[in-house]
């Protein structure tokens, strides 16, 4: 389906603006619900999310002293902007991507990792100290998940010889699942998008019982909101990229929709599985795990690519 | 015009209040009997996630103030601090009946004995310790005070 | 019985230095010691006899009292009456403890940390509940009391009645 | 243990509102680059003053009051009261009494072992066992609530015997709970000593040797996992523990994981207790008379509870209001050991040894107190935690 849409609609309404926030609450919904499930618990009503974001909208908002007053409040809109223009080049509920170009999987990958930045930030701009080890923990957990994740999703990019988001999305409908192909780097591509979003058990920047709320805890009302807007929203961006990369695109949002949610059941299954890693055994698994996968996994490509035409008139003939 | 969207967003905002009251919990000199009867309002078999309550770590991001134990005088003024961090419009659950008269410990030389002499409490939990199902319904009267 | 021999050893093992022993219960044996042989006592019970561990130190306050002629009930003496600091050992079912007694005017024995390190606990919370000043101890900062608790004031001391009787806390309510 | 001001002395406040204690402390690290040089607690935010409420009750006032000393061992406090009162009053409990009295213990350490292991599950960030050992956690409370009407202090004790019976109904439903225990516990032993994650943050961590244990007085689960043979239950049996002989559970390791594994043990003990009280309950009446003025006298009790020994020293002077009632709970001692045993120990494993002793400060609100250095930086425990981690990186 490749209808376009007028610049406006993509951008306020249809797969932009309202409706990638909405669906980035209902994301969250599920999230909290399936969590919830998997702990045999009830867990939340749908329209919970929502009842937050309005609530905490409705707060008062308190700026703590010697915080730097612009910065305070403009982080957490840049962090908000940053994700939400992230979703352009991304081929959000199996329609084309708005608009794309040659190179969109970088700069979208930088789009997203710019929340992170935001949130360090914001945790170094106050004095509490909670919120300043939260700044150093989520910039160290940055660091360290960043390399591999980009790597991970260049395993497909290589393979398709495009580094457009649009193009790589039609090139993966075609062939074999990339999963099937380059199981690594779908592994290392899920648990990077999980470190990304600081999601259990890589929730070491905000351990609820270690340091209060982690870079956030002076946050309270819009900032909070709009903090918690763009994690969300992030969520639903990146579980798009991984399915289009990895679960072979999607042409229509029927084929979007079960693949997201497939890979939202994973995360979500993930999530309650394991004990929060430190922080250090989280780094450690990543610098020595993480990064010599994905490594290993590129070698072989692009001795795949490069040597099969040389390769193939000999065996094939 | 005007008022008819002012009552609109008056409306929208007690739902929101209504519908995801955060929660921080203070124990402020209990015998934990009654911490321990909140904790289990966490867990599976009560979950007061359903009703949208979560327990929050900082006192920014929370509406409701669980407060146990009846304020010794150690912890009287980081219970007056905590209160006066969290955002407005903030309310105060007194959960046990320590927190309402000192219960068992009255006329201890350490204890102030009733938090309603320390910070305005808006809802009374009595009980010693009172079931998880009563700090629910404690919680629960309260949201419905905000809906009037 | 083991008990009895439990009993027989730190008999045994603190009688050079102990006024009188008792035995109030069948598991236990109390020993009167003088105040300056607290070190030797502890030292020759863990150290030499491995008797057990310490399990705790009590203080008691025991004011004398005279009986008023007018209403008959009993009133305290002012100053009158003396301090007793009991520690207590426990090996298996046997209890030892060691009991020295403190005149009112000069409450003051020596600590025993320097043994025992974990034992500064007991010692701290004596010392401030009681006003029993332990010779040598590592940390005297104030235990379990609040920071606005009066200096000087033993509230485990019979003469204590009540912080409001001294003075009235400050004020309560805010907004 | 004079430890000198040394300048780049970091003292971590944590506390006393921190989301990961359920009760309100504040902790002082002092640390001499990674290694802990000092360890202190300034607790007292729960001291009620209660020994000196004592002295203003009557015994029968008081057995009510030291039910509240701690909401998750009220029990063994009563218990402990009751027994203390009735040696000195020279009276004897019924043996249906005492059996039950043991059966209650055993309930109230099965409940209180299971909350320690959801609690130090969530400080490991852990929240399924969380939710799950507490889930399970509930089958205990509503036994304890069948036999006596309430879930947290039960108050069964009166001054002489018990006040509630057990009947047949009760007792088929206490063996249906103990057999869905039992499988429970099962699984929870295989994932404490066979999940990696949570092995990571306990395997010979806050490893306390057996000599360290033994002179520092480590009593309970916590001395018991570096193999002290203390259990008062085993060493010097009461109520009714003569007639159910109780085996001693210990480990050799001493550290973190050690301490798990000799708790969920116990619980196995308990399933077993439960099962052979509830067959041998023997008959008789519930309670023996108690005087109201208890003669003059001196006596001390000691208990089992679920963290260590329970010392109590009672003195009565004749009336019907004790002279004295000292109070020593097994935390003060367990935190004895491990706040001097933290010494050398690593930064970074500062949070789960907390944990791992279960530390109940209501019980013990008489800790040492803080050392006040001018030269101090205030460093919150997180920041404290993470200067250890970039000092390993």
């Amino acid at each position: 389906m490749n209808i376009t849409f007028p610049i406006y609609v993509a951008l306020l309404f249809f797969p932009g603006g309202l409706f990638l926030m909405a669906s980035g609450l209902f994301t969250e919904y599920i999230d909290r619900k399936l969590v919830a499930r998997f702990q045999n618990r009830v867990g939340p009503r749908w329209f919970q999310p929502l009842a937050d974001f309005v609530k905490l909208l409705a707060k008062e908002e308190i700026i703590p002293t010697g915080v730097n007053k612009a910065l305070f409040v403009l982080l957490p809109i840049i962090a908000l902007t940053a994700a939400l223009t992230a979703a352009l080049y991304v081929p959000l509920f199996g329609f084309k991507p708005v608009y794309s170009f040659s190179g969109d999987l970088v700069v979208t990958l930088y789009l997203l990792s710019m929340m992170t930045l935001c949130i360090g930030l914001a945790g170094a701009n106050t004095e509490d100290r909670f919120s300043l080890v939260g700044a150093t923990r989520a910039l160290t957990q940055l660091f360290s998940y960043e390399a591999p994740f980009l790597l991970a999703l260049l395993g497909p990019a290589i393979v398709l010889g495009t580094w457009n988001i649009g193009e790589i999305n039609a090139g993966a409908t075609s062939g074999t699942w990339f999963i099937v192909l380059q199981p690594i780097g779908f592994i290392v591509a899920l648990i990077g998008l999980m470190g990304k979003l600081e999601l259990p058990p890589f929730d070491a920047p905000e351990a609820e019982t270690e340091i209060v709320a982690g870079a956030l805890t002076e946050y309270s009302g819009r900032g909070f909101a709009l903090f918690k807007l763009g994690r969300d929203v992030e969520l639903v961006i990146g579980l798009t990229l991984i399915a289009s990369f990895y679960l072979g695109g999607f042409t229509n949002p029927l084929d979007f929709l079960w693949k997201t949610l497939l890979l939202l059941f994973v995360t979500a299954a993930l999530q309650s599985l394991f004990a929060r890693l430190r922080i250090d055994q989280t780094v450690g698994l990543w610098w020595r795990s993480g990064m010599i996968l994905v490594l290993l996994q590129l070698v072989v490509i692009i001795l795949g690519t490069y040597l099969a035409p040389l390769v193939r008139p000999l065996l094939g003939g | 015009m005007s008022n008819i969207a002012t009552t609109v967003m008056d409306k929208l905002k007690t739902w929101a209040r209504v519908n995801s009251p955060w929660a921080i919990h203070f124990n402020s000199g209990s015998c934990n009997g009654c911490d321990i009867e909140i904790l289990a309002t966490l867990t599976p078999r009560y979950d007061v996630e359903r009703f949208g309550i979560k327990l929050q770590g900082s006192p920014r991001h929370a509406d409701v103030l669980i407060c146990t134990g009846p304020v010794t005088l150690q912890a009287r003024d980081r219970l007056v601090r905590i209160y006066e961090q969290m955002p407005e419009p903030k309310f105060v659950v007194a959960v046990g009946s320590c927190g309402i008269s000192g219960g068992v410990f009255q006329g201890c030389y350490n204890v102030v004995g009733d938090i309603s002499e320390v910070i305005p409490v808006n809802v009374y939990v009595p009980g010693c310790p009172p079931r998880p199902e009563a700090i629910i319904h404690g919680v629960v009267e309260l949201l419905k005070s905000l809906q009037k | 019985m083991v008990i009895d021999d439990d009993l027989k050893l730190a008999e045994s093992l603190l009688e050079k230095i102990t006024i009188s022993s008792t035995r109030p219960e069948e598991n236990r044996v109390d020993f009167i010691i003088h105040a300056s042989d607290i070190k030797k006592a502890t030292l020759k019970l863990l150290r030499e006899g491995h008797w057990g561990y310490l399990s705790a130190i009590t203080t008691l306050d025991c004011p004398e009292y005279m009986v008023d002629e007018t209403t008959k009930e009993k009133k305290l003496v002012p100053e009158k009456g003396h301090l007793e600091v009991l520690y207590h050992f426990c090996r298996d079912a046997a209890v030892a403890t060691l009991r020295v007694s403190l005149p009112y005017e000069d409450p003051t024995i020596d600590t025993i940390c320097d043994i025992l390190s974990s034992a500064t606990l007991y010692e701290r919370e004596a010392a401030e509940l009681m006003g029993i000043t332990f010779r040598g101890t590592p940390n005297t900062d104030r235990l379990i009391l609040a920071e606005s608790w009066p200096e000087g004031v033993y509230p485990l001391r019979k003469a204590f009645t009540g912080l409001k009787d001294l003075q009235t806390p400050e004020e309560g309510v805010c907004s | 243990m004079t430890s000198p001001v040394s300048p780049e002395k970091f003292i971590v406040p944590i506390g006393p509102q921190h989301p990961a204690l359920k009760e309100p402390g504040h902790f002082e690290f002092t640390v001499d680059g990674e290694i802990v040089t000092n360890a202190s607690a300034r607790l007292g935010f729960v001291h009620r003053g209660m020994e000196k409420g004592t002295e203003s009750r009557t015994w029968v006032q008081g057995l009510y009051l030291m039910e509240r000393v701690c909401g998750i061992c009220s029990h063994v406090h009563a218990m402990a009261f009751a027994l203390g009162v009735e040696k000195l009053a020279g009276v004897q409990a019924p043996p249906r009494a005492q059996a039950i009295r043991v059966l209650i213990g055993e309930l109230e350490r099965i409940h209180s072992h299971l909350l320690w292991l959801g609690v130090a599950a969530h400080e490991g960030g852990f929240d399924t066992l969380f939710m799950f050992s507490w889930r399970d956690r509930e089958t205990v409370m509503e036994l304890l609530e069948t036999i006596s009407g309430n879930r947290v202090n039960y108050s069964a004790n009166v001054l002489g015997g018990v006040k509630i019976d057990i009947d047949d109904k009760q007792k088929d439903a206490l063996l249906k709970g103990m057999d869905f225990l039992e499988e429970r516990t099962r699984h929870y032993l295989k994932v404490v000593t066979e999940d990696e994650t949570f092995l990571g943050r306990t395997r010979n961590v806050g490893k306390m040797t057996y000599e360290e244990a033994d002179t520092l007085g480590a009593i309970g689960p916590t001395g018991r996992a570096s193999g002290i043979q203390r259990d008062v239950r085993v060493n010097s049996p009461y109520a009714g523990y003569p007639d159910f002989p109780v085996k001693l559970v210990t480990a050799t390791a001493g550290d973190l994981e050690a301490r798990f594994v000799v708790r969920i043990e116990e619980l196995f003990e308990s399933y077993r207790l439960v099962r052979e009280i509830v067959e041998k309950l023997p008959p008789g009446d519930l309670a023996a008379r108690v005087p109201r003025r208890i003669p003059e006298g001196e006596t001390i009790s000691r208990v089992e509870a679920p963290r260590g020994e329970l010392f109590y020293f009672m003195k009565s002077n004749g009336s019907d209001m004790p002279e004295r009632i000292k109070v020593r709970t097994p935390s003060l001692c367990n935190w004895a050991s491990v706040l001097v045993t933290a010494v050398g120990h690593k930064l970074a494993d500062m949070p789960m040894i907390l944990a791992g002793i279960d530390p109940c400060f209501s019980c013990n609100d008489r800790i040492v107190t803080v050392t006040d250095h001018a030269s101090s930086n205030q460093m919150s425990w997180e920041s404290l935690r993470q200067y250890g981690i970039e000092y390993y990186k």
